[in-house]
Formats: structure tokens, C-alpha cells, sequence
């Protein structure tokens, strides 16, 4: 028996082996911006990962506490950079709390109707994105095409094609018309045509299921214990929408939908086909909506009496905290604001939802390959500008 | 040859040795044009064929109608851009990797019969010849992995060699299949069994099986989607190329068309019927007419399987580094062997499939 | 080196040279895959469909910095960033250009003022040959500083950087 | 259940150093002892009346006479939330340079605690006392200070990288130069003036003139700083 | 058999998903034209609403400044110099380096003076070329300073010689074009609202 040990153990120590460290990023075309992932790797198989971030920190909460509540509204923007309308939302919610003002009905209305809108457009892509990641360079184009047309649908209201600045406190920035919603309606009845033929082209194709079932499994413990949200926990089976459990407009109050749950039908439950599923049937989701917005969208005042006055007085809400939490397409952004009564609130906490669904991936990459870890990164749908604010 | 040997005889007294390598160095010559204008050719179209698949226009602008000189604007730029060798990487070798790699590809174009009496050796074991040479280009390949002193690097090559290597084995079989019905490794001898029979794809189900294997294994030798993981670009930036730039990394661009005709090619002349039009007896031809349509037919088909690479390419998600051994291994490899002795069974009793 | 110091003598063989490597230089620039913020998703709205950059020879994304040609800088670049960028400036080959996209590389942007961590323009970082401002540019906006950066390498001598900046790169890198 | 319930519910818990519930907050919250603090997080979410499986968000606001800690909580299963508070005062001439507040780390009940406890140390420097990777989360590991604080200095170069608006760029630099931030900071003499705090700004209850009132009078109001 | 009848399902599903797939992709290279708009040749139609380059109409403006506090950037430099009702420029320009396109100037001008248009190509090579000058004249119109001469000559108790309308103004051609674009603009503003 000796002999065997000295045998084998003989035979460990000629092999020299050695731990390859492998830098993901920030500069690399599957991060989706400039994450950085620190990967060891044992052969093609990674055996520890580390998450680096801050490449991309703005100092966003430093400015909120500078600026005016209504300054803010671009700076919110430019966090979550694919659905600005939602980032928006979630600041005017979170101002009119501290003000104990409520939007007019109409605003309520166009509010979910644009969110939504830019919610289709975010994961779209998401949607695109996914593809290149995974080596499918043409849905990317596809998605594109159609995000071009929410774009322009946007422009025509709001006057910018991506960082809107259209959700202010108290409203929004101007009225919706008739001829807008019919092509809002246009675009609806084509996009779901669209989806059907993404699914023919990526969803149902069989490398792509290949790629994602059964990787990067996040269960729902571990989903819960880091804070994820948004489709990344609905993927794991958490049936929890912020839209449907407290409603925060009242559109969605009002509206039916469904809320997309994962439900592994590839493989375990919560891998990233799941996640990547759930974020194809919410576009879905949302086109219902839209619909029921401009079918039942009330006439009235776009934007609150009182609150016109904030573009040449700035907005003193007395002195407080609120804490609001809306669901973006990523997951539950929050914003924490704590007010002392002057003209800019003394704290301005933000509540990324990538920030948190990011913190997972330590915990995902370890056993899966090198192109796992690519797929798994790009089925989490982080956005750096919010992780890193 | 003998023809250009012949020639350099009667015009300017050349002969033996001399007429021979004046005879080679015009070959040579002539295929190095060839290819790169071919190459160009091919990059183009693969822009525009992405690009419409992509409903978008692709290059318009440059050389005037449709972007027609895109690549050549693209040669240019390359040829005088800065050729970085890196500080920690083995100069000697990072020099020759692309030379080797081109050189692999380039030698399996000699022996390819472009027409009648187009080609520059008629090799008995033609299609040998092919696979052996082709596989020079694994090793320039992890040459210049391992010398560009990158993990990216190392890790593409690395993973060519094994997809690669890997990949031989159904290609090859695929290969014999076609060769067991013709009894021959010269590839004109498939020409000419062609053109007395039949198109080898009709012969029996198990060659048109052969094809298909024949046809995904080659996409994996020429790291073209969904095998494209040595330089896949959303996992390992470049892989192997990595380190490379101007002239030499548009040899590895070039090496990597080049391989797509070869396979094509092969894919044309071993079951498409070659230089032969279908329906069409043109052994009768006078040389003069039979040579250009020989050639136009030719590569009209070798075009088409590279129109179908590249749209194969724009549709397909990547594969994982196992699962692209899975494939070879548990689904090429075994079907092959099925297509080969299920052939021999087959020719064995005579049997036809399609009224040919 | 004549080429090299830009000290060849100006004649019509140079010149002719000149002309046909300018041309292909501007009709080929490839541009790196780099993204950092806001400003990148309008970068990939102008390779994608509606724009398509590949129109001018330039939708070859190359995810290599020693390949490519050109590298859009799309979005904020902060102090911990600033390295990386310079660092991927330096990776590229000869010629190479630079377009800042968006405020905060052509100057700050909105973060000029309480952005503690922010650079206030990456010309700061590297030398940039095209500012495109705007927050984001639309994608138009971005095209036409192409256009403009391909008049520009299509005016220029054999090699870019003329002989001043040629000397104060070398001495700031220690290479050319 | 209400706020008011989980109060009762986690006063029965017998946990020492529970306070008073706030309820004329927006969102009420109960401010603990930051010794309690890991023993009121693990029975908020152990309990199954209370069943708070998410930690949403930890955050630390400077005020005057303090640094505050709110913890906010939800439950997935009862569809409510809670806040808990830890107030940390803030000792004679504590500024950004001498004083790190600390309090428990709770990166052991919730795994979400972990990045946003970093987060909170990289901007605000509290330290949380126990936590399994105190590094910097968004700065860079050089970073000399805590930004979030009100006192903090804008420094003017990271490493040889330039953060001033006017700073001379990389490559123009001469062969001689050397990172200022090689010298020690003065103490209180920031490198970049701090801009104006808030309420000086000209924003600040800006009047339009009227439409009639004589120009000469709009002339005064010119943008300060 | 449950592995043999996955062997053969994964042959046949991964031949056939692809074949699906490539015809998406055929279907899109046959029959869909490209959607590709021909950028410097054709132009999208920028929406009326569009937020683009700033405009002024400075002999509306009152130097309130009320546009440079609400702009959360501080993007907008003002200096004008009063004499009674009369202003003399200076400045009035925007720091499209720092500018964010928010929209704020707009609704706080008490005179409805600033406008945005639908401009957006601002590509340059010049680091400190992005500061844009709104103002078409700078300094003093000719009727004002002849104005401003004017009373100042009365209070000296001076006859004024009566140099009317000697010079035609040198900026003629251009305030002609800005009333144009502006009236142009609140042609779309009155659309738009």
C-alpha cells in the first residue's frame, strides 16, 4: 500500500499543473458593458470566480444629493439606460410620495403605456444580445429592427430616442393623441408576428437549448437570499410581480395580465433557458397591456395642477423619507430618499436591480465552461450604468 | 501542366528542369491570384449575404455600385497597418504561424480539377492528399496560440486542435464513402465516373448521408458556425488570432476562405458531379468549349455550398466546447461508419435507389 | 524611417501612393466592440439595421483592439476605467482613431460638476480625432463624425500623426 | 400584516435594544440597537409570520449628528415590508477621515447584505464588523476617502489619471512629470474647491422677473459661483 | 431506450429546428427588402417634438436666467449688460459638452424665448469646438446703440445730428434667417400643443 501511495502520489507531483487565471472584461464582447469577471479555470472548466464592477460608477447618488428633485429626472435616465421610462417612473413615485401628490388619472394611463413600451424594447435587447453572446448574430439585428420602431414611437412623444426624460413628478412631460396610439396598436399586431418568428429562429433552435438548458441554475433559495428579482426570480418560480401585488399605477390595477413563470421546460428550473423564457413571454405580456391601455386610457390632464411650478421653483417636500420600489424589466429598482426640507433631498439611495441579480453570478459560475459562463452572464440581463450607478 | 511545359518548350526553348519550375511558378502564381481574389470575392459576398439575411444593405458605398471593393479597400488597409509583435511573445514563431497555416490550405488547390486539363497535378491519391495537407494548418494554428503569449490565444488553439483533430475522423470516413463507389483517390477520376453514371449524391441514400456528414465535419475544419469556437468572438475575443494584426492576421482570414472553397469543392466534385452540368454529356466537347464551362459549373456549385456555410452561419447559435466533441464523436463518427459499410453492402448487391 | 517621420518628399508617385492607401484606410476602418455606457446602445443602433454602418466599409466589429482600426468611446470613462481605455489605445496598431462619443467623453458630460471619480473627457486619456456630442448622439449624429473622420483620414499624409505628435507620443509611451 | 403587528411580533421576540415604531414616517420603521441588529434580522426572516425572505436594500444616510442604517425588508409570502434602523451618533469632530461608525454585519442572514454592505463602506465608510470581504466595491482599492460624505475632498487625480476639468491630458505631458497625488493631501485645503453646497445654489428659490419689471433690476441676479 | 429514443430525437429535432431556422433566415434574404435607411443620402423624418440644438430669439430675451438655474448641467452661460430696457451681449452660449438635451431650459423662460430644434449633427474636431453661440448679434443692435447715443446726447443737452437709417444693418441677412427658422419653430410648437 505504501509503495501504491508513493506510486501515485509520485505521479501528482510530475504533472505540473496550474491554476490559468483568466480576466473577463471590463473590454470583452459578452459583458454587456464593462463588467469585469475574474475566472479560474481549469482547463475549459471554471473553478472560481470573482466580480469586479465600478467601471462604470457615475456618482449618481453624489448628484441627487446636489441637484433638485426635478434635476434628478435625467440623471435617473442614465441609470438604467435601456428602460429610462421606468427609472423615471420609479423617481416621480418616489418624489410624489414625499410630496403627498398623486398624478392625474390620464398621466396614471400614458405612465404604464410608455413603461411598458420601453419595457418590450429592453428586452428586446436583452433578446439580441443573448444571441450574439451565444454566437447567433442575426436575431441581434432582428430585435433591433423592432426596438427602432419603439424608439420612434417614443421620439414622437417624448423628443429623445433613449434617455426620455418623459415620467416628471407629478405627470408626464406631454399628452398622448390618437393618431399616436394607433400606431402604437400598428406596431403591437406586427411585433407579435415578429415574436413568433424569433422563436422559430432562436428559442426553439436546438443548439440554442442546448447552450442554456440546464445552466447556470439558480434556485429559488438562493434567488431569495441575494435579492434577486424580476424575471430572474419569476425564472426560479417565484410568482412575484410588483405590478400585480402592488400595483403602483393603476393601469396595472385595472389591466389583465399574466405574470410569466419559469418552469424548466428544458431542464432544471431557474437555468437560463428559463430566464431567457420568461423575458420572451413579458413582451407578450406587455403588448396585452398596451392594449388595454389604449382601449380604456381616460381623457383629463396630463400632469398635476399644482406641480407645473416646479420647472421655475424647485420642489421642497418636507422633511421625511420614502422608499419606493417599481418593477423595471430587470427587477425592482427602488429609490430611498430621505428629505430634510431643502431643495435637494440629503440622500439619494438607488436600489439597482442588476446590482443585486449581479451579485448571484459568484455563486452560478463555478463548475459550468467557459461559454456557459458567457450565457449565464448574458441571461442575468445586468446593465452596468445601474449596477454601478 | 504537361500542356504548360509543352508551351514553355515551343516559345522560349525552355526544357527539363527549367520548363518544369517555370511551368510550376506559373501554377503556383496563377492559384496564389486566384485565391486571393477568390478570397475577396468571398468576403464580400459574405458581407452582403449577412447583410440581407440582416435586412440591411451591407457595404454600398466604397468602389461605387453595391461596395463592390470593399475587400480590396480592406487588403489595402491591412497591408499598411502596423504589424505589432508582442513584447512577451515568441517573435520567430508568431512569424511563421500564419505562413503555415496559409501554406496547409493553399497546397490542397493543386491537385483540384477545375476543368479538363485544368489542374495543376493529377495526384493518384488526390483527395489523401487533401486531408493530409489541410491538416498542416492545426499545427500553425496552435503555433500561434501558444506564441502570442495570450490565455485567449492559447485557449483557441487548444481548442482547435481538439476540434480539429477531432473532426478528421468523420470528414475522412465521409470521404471514403464516395471513394468506395469509384474505386479511386484522383479526383478527376470522379469527374469522369460522374459523368458516365450518375451524381454520386443520387447513388444511394447512404451517400447523400455521407454528404451531410462530409458537409457539417468540413464546417468544423474550417471553424466556420456553429463551430466556430477557436475564434469565438463572444468567448475568447478572437481566440487564436488574438494577438494578430494587418497583414498577418488577414492571412489567417484568408486561410479560413480559402479552407471554405476547398470544402465546398470537394463537396462539389465528390457528389455534385464536378466540372459536369447535369442532364448534359459534355465528355464529347471540343477542350476549348468544355474548359470554361467546366470551370464557370465548378465553381457555380462550389459557390453554392459556400452561400449555404454562410447561411448556415448567420442562423445558428455557437456550440459549447464539449458538445461540439459530443457531435463529432457520438453522432458524426458512428453515422459515417454506418454510411461506409452500409455502402459497400449496398454496391455490394447492386441495388439502385433512384431510377439513375 | 521617411514613412515613418512623414519626411518623404512630395511628388506624384508618393502622392498616387498616398491617395490609394488613404482610400483604403477611409473605406476600411474597423471599429473595436467596446462598450461602456448610455452612448454604446446607440453605437449598436448604428451597426444594426436601420443604420448599418457596414454601408462605409466600417461594420466589421472586431472584439480584438489589434485589429481594429478605430475605437468608438461610448460612455462615461471613470478613474478605474481611464487605465483600461489608455491601455486598449495602446494594444492597437498604427493608424488608429478616435471618436469620443457623448458628452461625458467629449468633456464631462453631465458629471463635470459632482462626478468625483468621473475624467472630464477622455481626450484627457488619449488623443481623440472626432468629438461627437450629444447625450446619446443620435445615431445619425454618430455616422456623420464617421464621415467626418473618413475625410479626414482620406486628407491625410502616408502617416497620421504628423511629426510633432509622433514625438510627444513617443515620449509619453515610449513606442511608435 | 402591518407594520404595527411585526412590531409586536418582534417586541414578544424578547431581543434586547428594540425601539419605539416610528408610524409618523411614510414608511414605518423601528430603530434598533446595532448590538440586536443580527438577532432582529434572523428572526424577521426566520419567523413565519414574519417570513422576510429578501433584504432589499441597506443604506446609510449622514446627517448632522449622525449616520443613520436602514434596512428594508419584504416578504414574498405575507406581501409586506418592514424597515429596521440602526443610528450610529456621531462623536465630537467626527469627519470623513477620523470617524467609521460600525455596526454588525448581517452578510450571514442575507446573502443580498454582502454587496450592499460593501457598497456602503466604499461610499460612506461605515465598517461592518464581521463582514466576509471588506474591500471596495465601486472605487478602485487606491480610492483615499468615502465620496458619499458631506466633508469629503474631490481629489484631482487617481494614480496618473486626470479628474480635473482642466487638467493637462496623458500624452501631452513632459517627460519630467511626476502624480501629484504623491505628496500628501493638505488636511481641510481641498485640490478642487467642493462645489457650493445645495442651498447655496442659484437655484435656490430662483424668481422669474416679471414681465414688466424694468430689465436693470434682472441684473443683479446673475448666476453666482 | 430512453437514451437510444433521445439519440434520435436530438438528430431529428437539431436537423429540423435548424431547417426552420434557415428558413427564417432565407424568407428574410429573399423576401424582406432592407429596412436600412441610406444615412447621409436619405434621412429618417426627425418628429416635430425632436430635442435637438438650442435656438434664441434674442430680442425676446430678458437675460432672466432662469433657463441656465433650471438646467441641472449648467450647460448655459449668460452675460448681458443692461442699459434700461436695452441689452447689450456679451454671451449666451451652450456647452453642448456638458449639455444632456433634458428639456429643462424650455418650460421655465417667462418669455417663451428658448427654443429646441431638430438639429443634431455636432461632430467636431475641435475639443473646445462644441460650445455653441446662440446669439446672432452680439453687443448692441445699431438702432439700440444709436438709441442709447441718442438719450445720452439729450441728457448732455446736445442736438443730435440725424444719422437715421445711414447703414443697413450688417446682420440683415441672417436675422432674416433665423425669423424664419423661428417662425418655423412655433409653427410646430403650436402643432405641438
Amino acid at each position: 500500500m505504501e509503495a501504491l501511495e508513493m506510486f501515485t502520489s509520485d505521479r501528482n507531483a510530475d504533472v505540473y499543473t496550474e491554476e490559468l487565471k483568466l480576466n473577463l472584461g471590463p473590454q470583452h464582447p459578452s459583458t454587456h458593458g464593462v463588467l469585469r469577471v475574474e475566472l479560474a479555470m481549469d482547463g475549459e472548466i471554471i473553478t472560481d470566480s470573482w466580480c469586479d464592477i465600478g467601471y462604470l460608477h457615475r456618482c449618481a447618488e453624489k448628484i441627487g444629493e446636489n441637484v433638485t428633485y426635478l434635476q434628478f429626472t435625467p440623471y435617473t435616465d442614465r441609470m438604467d439606460y435601456l428602460a429610462s421610462m421606468n427609472n423615471n417612473l420609479a423617481w416621480s413615485l418616489t418624489v410624489e410620495k414625499l410630496l403627498d401628490v398623486e398624478a392625474p388619472e390620464r398621466a396614471q394611463w400614458i405612465r404604464a403605456l410608455v413603461a411598458e413600451l420601453n419595457r418590450i424594447a429592453s428586452h428586446l435587447i436583452a433578446f439580441g444580445t443573448y444571441g450574439i453572446d451565444l454566437g447567433a448574430n442575426t436575431p441581434f439585428f432582428y430585435a433591433f429592427r423592432e426596438r427602432e420602431s419603439i424608439m420612434q414611437l417614443l421620439e414622437k412623444i417624448s423628443g429623445a430616442r433613449m434617455l426620455y426624460n418623459f415620467i416628471r413628478p407629478g405627470g408626464v412631460a406631454n399628452d398622448i393623441d390618437d393618431a399616436w396610439m394607433d400606431e402604437v396598436s400598428a406596431f403591437c399586431d406586427d411585433f407579435e408576428k415578429r415574436w413568433v418568428e424569433y422563436n422559430t429562429l432562436l428559442t426553439d433552435n436546438f443548439v440554442f437549448i442546448q447552450r442554456t438548458a440546464n445552466i447556470g441554475i439558480l434556485t429559488k433559495e438562493l434567488a431569495l437570499s441575494n435579492g434577486c428579482t424580476g424575471p430572474v426570480l419569476r425564472a426560479s418560480g417565484v410568482k412575484w410581480d410588483l405590478r400585480r401585488d402592488v400595483p403602483y399605477l393603476e393601469p396595472y390595477d385595472e389591466c389583465e395580465f399574466d405574470i410569466p413563470v419559469g418552469e424548466g421546460t428544458h431542464g432544471t428550473l431557474g437555468d437560463c433557458w428559463d430566464r431567457y423564457w420568461v423575458r420572451m413571454r413579458e413582451m407578450i405580456e406587455s403588448v396585452r397591456i398596451i392594449r388595454q391601455c389604449i382601449e380604456k386610457i381616460p381623457p383629463g390632464a396630463h400632469m398635476e395642477k399644482s406641480m407645473v411650478k416646479m420647472y421655475k421653483t424647485p420642489l421642497k417636500p418636507p422633511p421625511g423619507e420614502a422608499y419606493v420600489r417599481c418593477e423595471n424589466p430587470r427587477g425592482e429598482l427602488g429609490f430611498y430618499v430621505v428629505s430634510e426640507g431643502g431643495n435637494s433631498p440629503i440622500r439619494c439611495r438607488t436600489r439597482a436591480p442588476s446590482f443585486c441579480n449581479l451579485s448571484v453570478l459568484d455563486k452560478l459560475l463555478p463548475g459550468t465552461m467557459l461559454g456557459d459562463a458567457v450565457a449565464t452572464i448574458g441571461s442575468l440581463d445586468i446593465v452596468l450604468g445601474e449596477v454601478d450607478r | 501542366m504537361e500542356a504548360l511545359i509543352g508551351l514553355f518548350g515551343e516559345l522560349f526553348g525552355l526544357e527539363g528542369t527549367l520548363a518544369l519550375s517555370a511551368a510550376y511558378a506559373v501554377c503556383i502564381g496563377s492559384i496564389l491570384g486566384f485565391v486571393t481574389v477568390y478570397s475577396m470575392f468571398a468576403i464580400w459576398m459574405e458581407r452582403k449575404v449577412a447583410a440581407h439575411i440582416q435586412v440591411r444593405m451591407g457595404p454600398m458605398v466604397t468602389g461605387g455600385w453595391h461596395g463592390w471593393a470593399q475587400s480590396v479597400a480592406d487588403a489595402v488597409k491591412l497591408l499598411f497597418k502596423e504589424d505589432i509583435i508582442p513584447t512577451r511573445a515568441n517573435a520567430f514563431m508568431f512569424w511563421i504561424a500564419p505562413a503555415v497555416v496559409f501554406c496547409g490550405v493553399f497546397a490542397g488547390l493543386i491537385v483540384v480539377p477545375f476543368a479538363v486539363g485544368v489542374q495543376v497535378v493529377d495526384l493518384h491519391l488526390g483527395v489523401f492528399f487533401i486531408i493530409a495537407i489541410a491538416s498542416i494548418e492545426v499545427i500553425g494554428v496552435i503555433i500561434a496560440g501558444w506564441a502570442s503569449n495570450s490565455k485567449y490565444s492559447l485557449f483557441g488553439a487548444v481548442r482547435e486542435a481538439a476540434q480539429v483533430v477531432s473532426y478528421e475522423i468523420p470528414t475522412a470516413t465521409a470521404l471514403l464513402v464516395p471513394i468506395l463507389v469509384v474505386g479511386s483517390f484522383r479526383l478527376n477520376d470522379f469527374n469522369t465516373w460522374q459523368a458516365e453514371h450518375h451524381w454520386l449524391i443520387f447513388h444511394s441514400p447512404w451517400l447523400a448521408m455521407a454528404a451531410l456528414i462530409f458537409f457539417i465535419s468540413s464546417l468544423a475544419g474550417c471553424k466556420r458556425a456553429p463551430f466556430d469556437l477557436p475564434e469565438a468572438e463572444s468567448e475568447l475575443v478572437s481566440g487564436f488570432h488574438t494577438e494578430y494584426s494587418g497583414m498577418r492576421f488577414s492571412f489567417f482570414f484568408l486561410e479560413e476562405y480559402t479552407s471554405m472553397f476547398v470544402a465546398a469543392l470537394l463537396t462539389a466534385t465528390l457528389w455534385f458531379g464536378g466540372f459536369n452540368l447535369p442532364f448534359v454529356d459534355s465528355s464529347a466537347w471540343h477542350p476549348a468549349l468544355a474548359m470554361p464551362i467546366g470551370i464557370v459549373v465548378l465553381l457555380a456549385k462550389t459557390f453554392f455550398f459556400i452561400f449555404v456555410q454562410m447561411w448556415l452561419r448567420w442562423t445558428l447559435p455557437r456550440l459549447r466546447v464539449d458538445q461540439v466533441m459530443s457531435m463529432g464523436y457520438k453522432y458524426l463518427v458512428p453515422w459515417a461508419f454506418v454510411a461506409l459499410i452500409a455502402t459497400a453492402v449496398w454496391d455490394y448487391y447492386g441495388w439502385g435507389w433512384l431510377p439513375l | 524611417m521617411g514613412i515613418l517621420n512623414n519626411t518623404l518628399p512630395s511628388n506624384t508617385v508618393t502622392d498616387a501612393v498616398d491617395g490609394v492607401i488613404g482610400w483604403g484606410r477611409k473605406s476600411s476602418i474597423w471599429p473595436m466592440t467596446f462598450g461602456i455606457a448610455c452612448c454604446a446602445i446607440e453605437m449598436m443602433a448604428v451597426y444594426a439595421a436601420t443604420f448599418d454602418l457596414d454601408r462605409f466599409g466600417a461594420g466589421v466589429p472586431r472584439a480584438t483592439p489589434r485589429q481594429s482600426d478605430l475605437i468608438i468611446v461610448p460612455g462615461t470613462v471613470n478613474a478605474k476605467m481611464a487605465v483600461r481605455v489608455k491601455r486598449l489605445y495602446d494594444q492597437m496598431a498604427e493608424p488608429r482613431y478616435v471618436i469620443a462619443m457623448g458628452a461625458c467623453v467629449c468633456g464631462g458630460g453631465p458629471y463635470v460638476k459632482w462626478g468625483y471619480n468621473t475624467v472630464k473627457g477622455v481626450h484627457k486619456i488619449i488623443p481623440v480625432d472626432i468629438f461627437v456630442p450629444g447625450c446619446p448622439p443620435r445615431p445619425e449624429a454618430l455616422m456623420d463624425g464617421i464621415l467626418k473622420l473618413r475625410d479626414k483620414i482620406g486628407m491625410n499624409d502616408v502617416f497620421r500623426r504628423q511629426k510633432e505628435t509622433a514625438e510627444s507620443m513617443n515620449r509619453s509611451y515610449g513606442h511608435l | 400584516m402591518n407594520e404595527a403587528g411585526l412590531h409586536a411580533k418582534l417586541g414578544a421576540a424578547g431581543i434586547d435594544g428594540i425601539g419605539e415604531l416610528d408610524t409618523s414616517a411614510k414608511d414605518p420603521f423601528v430603530v434598533v440597537e446595532a448590538d440586536a441588529l443580527v438577532a432582529v434580522m434572523t428572526f424577521l426572516r426566520d419567523d413565519p409570520d414574519c417570513a422576510m425572505e429578501m433584504l432589499h436594500l441597506v443604506t446609510a444616510t449622514e446627517r448632522e449628528a449622525c449616520i443613520e442604517l436602514a434596512y428594508h425588508l419584504c416578504s414574498y409570502q405575507h406581501h409586506h415590508s418592514f424597515v429596521v434602523k440602526v443610528i450610529c451618533p456621531r462623536p465630537e469632530g467626527g469627519n470623513h477621515d477620523t470617524w467609521h461608525p460600525e455596526v454588525p454585519s448581517v452578510a450571514g442572514v442575507f446573502d443580498a447584505a454582502d454587496w450592499h454592505e460593501r457598497e456602503q463602506w466604499d461610499l460612506l465608510g461605515v465598517v461592518f464588523a464581521g463582514h466576509p470581504d471588506p474591500r471596495r466595491i465601486l472605487l478602485p482599492e487606491e480610492w483615499i476617502g468615502h465620496p458619499l460624505r458631506k466633508d469629503f475632498v474631490y481629489p484631482s487625480f487617481l494614480g496618473d489619471v486626470p479628474l480635473e476639468l482642466d487638467a493637462t491630458p496623458m500624452y501631452e505631458r513632459g517627460p519630467d512629470w511626476t502624480p501629484p497625488s504623491s505628496e500628501p493631501r493638505p488636511a481641510g485645503e481641498p485640490l478642487i474647491q467642493p462645489p457650493s453646497p445645495p442651498s447655496d445654489r442659484p437655484h435656490a428659490g430662483g424668481q422669474a422677473p416679471a414681465k414688466d419689471e424694468a430689465p436693470a433690476d434682472a441684473a443683479d441676479t446673475g448666476k453666482e459661483g | 431506450m430512453g437514451a437510444i429514443r433521445d439519440y434520435f430525437g436530438n438528430i431529428s429535432s437539431a436537423l429540423t429546428s435548424t431547417a426552420k431556422g434557415m428558413g427564417v433566415t432565407l424568407r428574410h434574404y429573399r423576401k424582406e427588402p432592407p429596412i436600412t435607411i441610406q444615412y447621409p443620402f436619405e434621412r429618417f423624418p426627425v418628429p416635430d417634438r425632436y430635442r435637438g440644438l438650442h435656438i434664441l430669439e434674442q430680442e425676446k430675451c430678458i437675460d432672466c436666467k432662469l433657463c441656465a438655474k433650471a438646467c441641472p448641467v449648467d450647460c448655459i452661460e449668460i452675460e448681458a449688460e443692461h442699459h434700461g430696457r436695452i441689452l447689450e451681449w456679451t454671451q449666451f452660449s451652450i456647452d453642448y459638452k456638458k449639455c444632456i438635451f433634458c428639456e429643462f431650459c424650455i418650460p421655465p423662460c417667462p418669455v417663451d424665448c428658448i427654443h429646441m430644434t431638430t438639429e443634431y449633427e455636432l461632430a467636431t474636431e475641435d475639443p473646445d469646438g462644441m460650445v455653441e453661440d446662440l446669439l446672432t448679434w452680439t453687443g448692441l443692435r445699431p438702432q439700440d446703440q444709436r438709441a442709447l447715443e441718442e438719450a445720452a446726447a439729450r441728457k448732455a443737452g446736445k442736438v443730435v445730428p440725424d444719422a437715421a437709417a445711414s447703414k443697413p444693418s450688417a446682420e440683415g441677412t441672417s436675422a432674416e434667417d433665423m425669423a424664419a427658422k423661428i417662425a418655423a419653430i412655433k409653427a410646430r410648437m403650436g402643432k405641438k400643443d
